[in-house]
């Protein structure tokens, strides 16, 4: 597959690496269109779409009617005809007015039609909290699409994963739905595209010995601040980032946890029928006699998401990470 | 409580910088409230004999058609069967309007448009057979599946609208919504984008009086549902859906003005479903055999022999030669449904995603492997 | 809490003791109104309603306009005002496009105005397969529910709690998910109707001392049923029906597996992100030390729902069940 | 491909049995292109002198609290404001025409509006400040909470205003939606439960050009907003937005048809947000300058007081007598928003349900844990 040629090397940040996979994916493919509210004219309230209307035309970078079902729904009728839409749906809430079309339409159309019908879309969320934002503004909704066949869900973490994910998203012949965690926006790093790999494999992003934790998005951050805060514990704690919620990388998480014996599972959403419940039930399916404790998992309460002053209590901290791996039953 | 001692009326135009676009003319758009007909009318005089022995034609297929699949119904031959018998003017013409490059959007109930399209009766039926979700090829027929969660099909038909219009293709697509589906949010989104984009789309709504047990009355206080179409701006119709050259005529004209780029069209064809809403459903509990009996007056395939008879345009032998070609379709159907559907579970995996995930591996496994042993216990 | 009165005493269907419920709420509380697509005139397309137009009038027992998120959107207008709706969404997959107004007001209402606004509705949706429905008339979407923070869910397995759990349901001051298992609604039993109890309480329906298995709903009989085949094998299998999905019943479900140290979880929706994934990692969470083998899921595969005459090889069955229990490490 | 060889035209009127209930005359539905405008206008000296110059007074606070939320934004004091600069003629009069016992069901730039009904600004800007989700007592102010989610609060207006006229109440819903929360399917399916339940609410459109960076002609094609009305059978008005006489009058007449029983009716209110979105939005980059200075030319604000002035019914000292009172509220809210707000990390267990359930009581005592933890470590 290709590999990036728009993203500049040096210090970049995940918005701008989203910004130049759809740069680079409209370049090298004139099917390719980006719709959404806000993202022509404005480039989006994130400005993740910044530039495209500019270079593409207001016609591959749609500003669209106010209405989540109508965008979704027609980049359904375009896909049919062939184009590969790519829609923003402006906040993790204001998504669920495309419910319907998601659950109904788009991940069950290439299964109804025995393959006929293939919908390539890719519908990006900025999704997840700790930016401050009012209410509706900071939900993780990851779990409901998750537990939709037919979908793929993704979220990057890293800003190579930004760019990368993306175009394979953008790549896919399926459905998929792109999660941006918000507050990686600004994050920096310096990016050296490879090859763009497709969708699925989960990544070791830090070795370790003692405990496993299992993690994705915007909570992969916080997961390596409690891997080397743990080390004053005499902790040495292995993280995962997952990058794949569909397909779900079995392999390469149950290598990881079985190595260390123990695992936490750390999201921002609601733990009740989390993505973490999945992952947590299916390593002790997988891994039952290699665990010397249950995986544990550390997530957003089951509250609606707080406001902005409470959110730091909801969300998922080192210290709350920390309490968890300390009770992974070290003494026995 | 009020400023004036007057009620507010139209006022003097003064009116501030203009930001918001061209205000339109209305009036235009306003459709007329008595539905268009043409059979029983004078204007019925002028119409092409060969059009209208075609359109019967289809007509009579059409009705043979519902026959048959409700007899497949008792026959526990389908799950179940949403009929369009009473609506058949409305499938006809749906298809005959189209070119073969045109789309159509059909909802649970067009089976017969879907068929008048040209697909195979078992494919079209494939869905309520209960086999497959899904029978024919729906590039191949420029078809799209059924949608049975109601208008939500809508919004697709102004996406590939739309594409086809940015790639240059001259490509018009139809929808059909029922009374019922006019109220999802769905349609009204659907419309508006329409509207915006100025796609060529044409949404046929046939209006039944009923969605399931529930009477217009309950649904819209709208003086006609084609009056929907003045908020976006786009052209609205209403025609008497049992006319056949009536709804022909109109659909055509709709068709040809989206193609020409003067936008969306939005018509309402009045008709009436006479049977139940499915073979599940007991009509008698919301209507009286009263209004279906005068609506069987109304019946499209009777209004249209009624006209070629009176203008002697069909004879007896013509009327037989017609039903013979229906049970021709009506034998086909017998035979294709008598056999039994092929059916393998394990189709189940294939097309979830291009490519299975190891989950669904795994589970395709455990599912070979039941298979397997129920094979063995045979 | 108040007794049922219309219920006749005897042999009833699932279907009768729903619609009994619905009239005593209605009888003892002229606050209730039942609204939804063909509850009126029709008596809904499960005759769940019958009748209650006739005795309550079309005020009270309205037909609606075709409008998912209308119906509950104004709905929430009625509670507000002091009503308290029981809303229909005539099929699982029809329910879809109430999401937003399900997950953004219905479950934060109480939550986001401090209990100032409480919303005592009651949603009412037919769920589930087995009733050779096509396409879109067979989803289990208890998952996206119980993940969502605010509401009440739960879902009858007997014709008792048809009854019960509905009243329990309407007499609650919180919104209420009420899963109706479609293919019981001619389920018959006798009901002796108690007092109504409030929500949140499993209820062990078999006692059993080598394994549990931990349903819910459409699954409770096929469950059942595999208990009686399990004793040919040798097994005596306790079943659990947990009735409330939120709040969960603890307490129950953990002394129950226990008390065997070996567990299953079963039920008809799609395995991955499923209810059963949180029912297995909170038991596993719970009951580490107690557990001779992993808490296994026998669920839906990962697959939009099949055709009706495909959907046998979707379903969990008895064989499946087995297969699963024979799974439970024995050996060790 | 027409049947027929002239275009298809009204027919005569021969129409089958009626089971889809009575059609209704569309015209008085159709709202005057044209917006309804009295300052300026000869109308307007007959206008009621009291009224104006409470409306006035109430402009010229809101412009201050627009004013004083937006350098509280600055100081860190808000999360978040989406101000009314330029709306504030459609947020008072919004407030002014409900009795104390009607509902008002406001969208999220609606704050002023909330405080115009009486709620003080700190609790009306309790969800920007973002302590708490929600500031003020529902039931007491009949206000609801502000919707963010657009649209979404429009069928709760209409359940509300049904709810109550079942209960025999003359109260009446007025909601608020923007140009751009009228393309979600949620204003559709309130639009059509209104029509059809014919409950008493208003709902008043503030087009103002712009669903953040999308202009109206990107957002719909209708003639005007007003125009929607017509496909729900209820009534439209276009009005002047940014002239507080007309905006009044058209709302308190709107307020009284719903009242009465003759309806619901659709407001659409032409205005103009003369800040950007938010404080985080940059509007230069969707429209220029000299838009916006032609719209600060019909600032709600100086046109009344042009009028005043002109029909001598204020002076300086009465304008001053206006600021002073403006400046009172805003040294309330500085007041009130100097101070910290109260925070208990511990409410956001209290309130999910009534009860607590058993997991959430595990898991707020793993908080209050961590939260003594944290106090021992200070
Ligand atoms: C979104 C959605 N809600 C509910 C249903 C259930 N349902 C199937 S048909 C029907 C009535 C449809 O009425 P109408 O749109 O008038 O079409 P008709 O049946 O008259 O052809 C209903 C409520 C559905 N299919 N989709
Ligand atoms: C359902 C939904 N989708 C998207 C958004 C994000 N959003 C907030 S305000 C806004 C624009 C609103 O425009 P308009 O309705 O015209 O109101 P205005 O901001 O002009 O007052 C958008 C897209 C939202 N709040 N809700
Ligand atoms: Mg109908
Ligand atoms: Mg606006």
């Amino acid at each position: 597959m290709s590999t990036a040629t728009a993203t500049p090397a040096g210090s970049t940040t995940m918005a701008q690496a989203l910004n130049g996979a759809l740069r680079d994916a409209m370049r090298e493919d004139p099917n390719v269109l980006v719709m959404g509210e806000d993202v022509g004219t404005l480039g989006g309230v994130f400005r993740i779409t910044d530039g495209l209307a500019a270079e593409f035309g207001a016609d591959r970078c749609l500003d669209t009617p106010l209405a989540e079902a109508g965008i979704l729904g027609s980049a359904v009728g375009m896909a049919m005809y062939g184009l590969r839409p790519v829609v923003e749906l402006q906040f993790d809430a204001f998504a669920y007015p495309a419910f319907e079309q998601l659950l109904s339409h788009v991940a069950k159309m290439r299964n109804r039609t025995a393959g006929r019908l293939p919908l390539p879309i890719t519908i990006r969320i900025p999704y997840g909290g700790g930016i401050g934002g009012v209410e509706h503004h900071s939900d993780s909704s990851e779990a409901y699409y998750a537990h939709t066949p037919g979908l793929h869900v993704v979220t990057p973490a890293t800003v190579a994963d930004g760019y990368g994910l993306l175009r394979a998203a953008i790549a896919s012949d399926d459905p998929v739905v792109f999660l941006e965690p918000k507050r990686l926006y600004w994050s920096k790093d310096d990016v050296t595209p490879g090859p763009v790999e497709p969708i699925g494999r989960a990544v070791v992003r830090r070795q370790g010995t003692s405990a496993t934790l299992l993690t994705y998005g915007p909570s992969l951050p916080v997961c390596l601040e409690a891997a080397e805060a743990a080390r004053a514990e005499g902790w040495d704690l292995a993280v995962v980032d997952l990058r794949s919620l569909t397909p779900f990388d079995d392999e390469t998480v149950c290598a990881a946890v079985r190595a260390t014996g123990r695992a936490v599972v750390v999201h921002e959403a609601t733990g009740f029928g989390g993505v973490g419940a999945e992952i947590a039930a299916r390593v002790m399916e997988r891994c039952f006699h290699h665990l010397a404790a249950p995986v544990l998992r550390v997530t957003g309460f089951d509250i609606p998401y707080p406001p902005p002053m409470l959110e730091r209590h909801h969300l998922p901290g080192v210290d709350r990470i920390l309490d968890a791996v300390a009770r992974l039953q070290w003494e026995q | 409580m009020t400023l004036l001692d007057q009620p507010a009326g139209p006022s003097a135009s003064v009116w501030p910088p203009d930001a918001h676009g061209p205000r339109r003319d209305p009036a235009p758009l306003l459709p007329d409230p008595e539905p268009f007909r043409l059979l029983g009318t004078p204007a019925a005089d002028k119409l092409d004999p060969e059009l209208l022995l075609d359109l019967y034609r289809r007509l009579v297929v059409g009705r043979r058609y519902n026959q048959q699949a409700t007899t497949l119904t008792k026959q526990g031959r389908l799950a179940v069967y949403p009929a369009s018998t009473g609506q058949e003017a409305c499938q006809v013409a749906a298809a005959a309007v189209l070119r073969e490059d045109d789309w159509l959007f059909p909802s649970y109930r067009d089976t017969l448009a879907v068929v008048a399209r040209g697909v195979r009766p078992v494919e079209a039926l494939t869905l309520l057979r209960g086999n497959a979700h899904h029978g024919w090829d729906p590039k191949a027929h420029r078809t799209a599946p059924l949608s049975t969660p109601l208008a939500t099909q809508a919004p697709h038909a102004v996406g590939l609208a739309h594409a086809a219009r940015l790639r240059g293709d001259d490509v018009v697509a139809l929808t059909t919504v029922g009374d019922g589906g006019t109220s999802e949010g769905d349609f009204h989104e659907a419309l508006n984008f329409a509207g915006v984009l100025n796609a060529p789309v044409v949404f046929l709504v046939q209006n039944n009086g009923y969605a399931i047990s529930v009477p217009l009355s309950k649904q819209s206080a709208a003086p006609t549902l084609a009056h929907k179409a003045v908020g976006y701006g786009i052209s609205g119709r209403l025609v008497d859906g049992n006319d056949a050259a009536a709804v022909y005529t109109v659909l055509a004209e709709a068709v040809e003005h989206a193609r020409s780029g003067r936008g969306p069209v939005l018509v309402e064809a009045v008709t009436y479903r006479l049977e139940a809403h499915t073979n599940a459903d007991d009509a008698t509990r919301y209507r009286t055999p009263d209004e279906v009996e005068a609506w069987q007056e109304r019946d499209p395939l009777a209004v249209l022999e009624r006209h070629l008879r009176a203008h002697d345009l069909i004879d007896d032998a013509g009327v037989a030669a017609a039903a013979e070609a229906a049970e021709e379709l009506a034998a086909e159907m017998r035979a294709e449904f008598h056999a039994e559907p092929e059916l393998d579970p394990m189709s189940l995996f294939t097309h979830v995603y291009a490519e299975p995930t190891p989950q669904l591996r795994e589970q395709a496994a455990l599912l070979a492997a039941e298979l397997a042993a129920e094979a063995d216990a045979r």
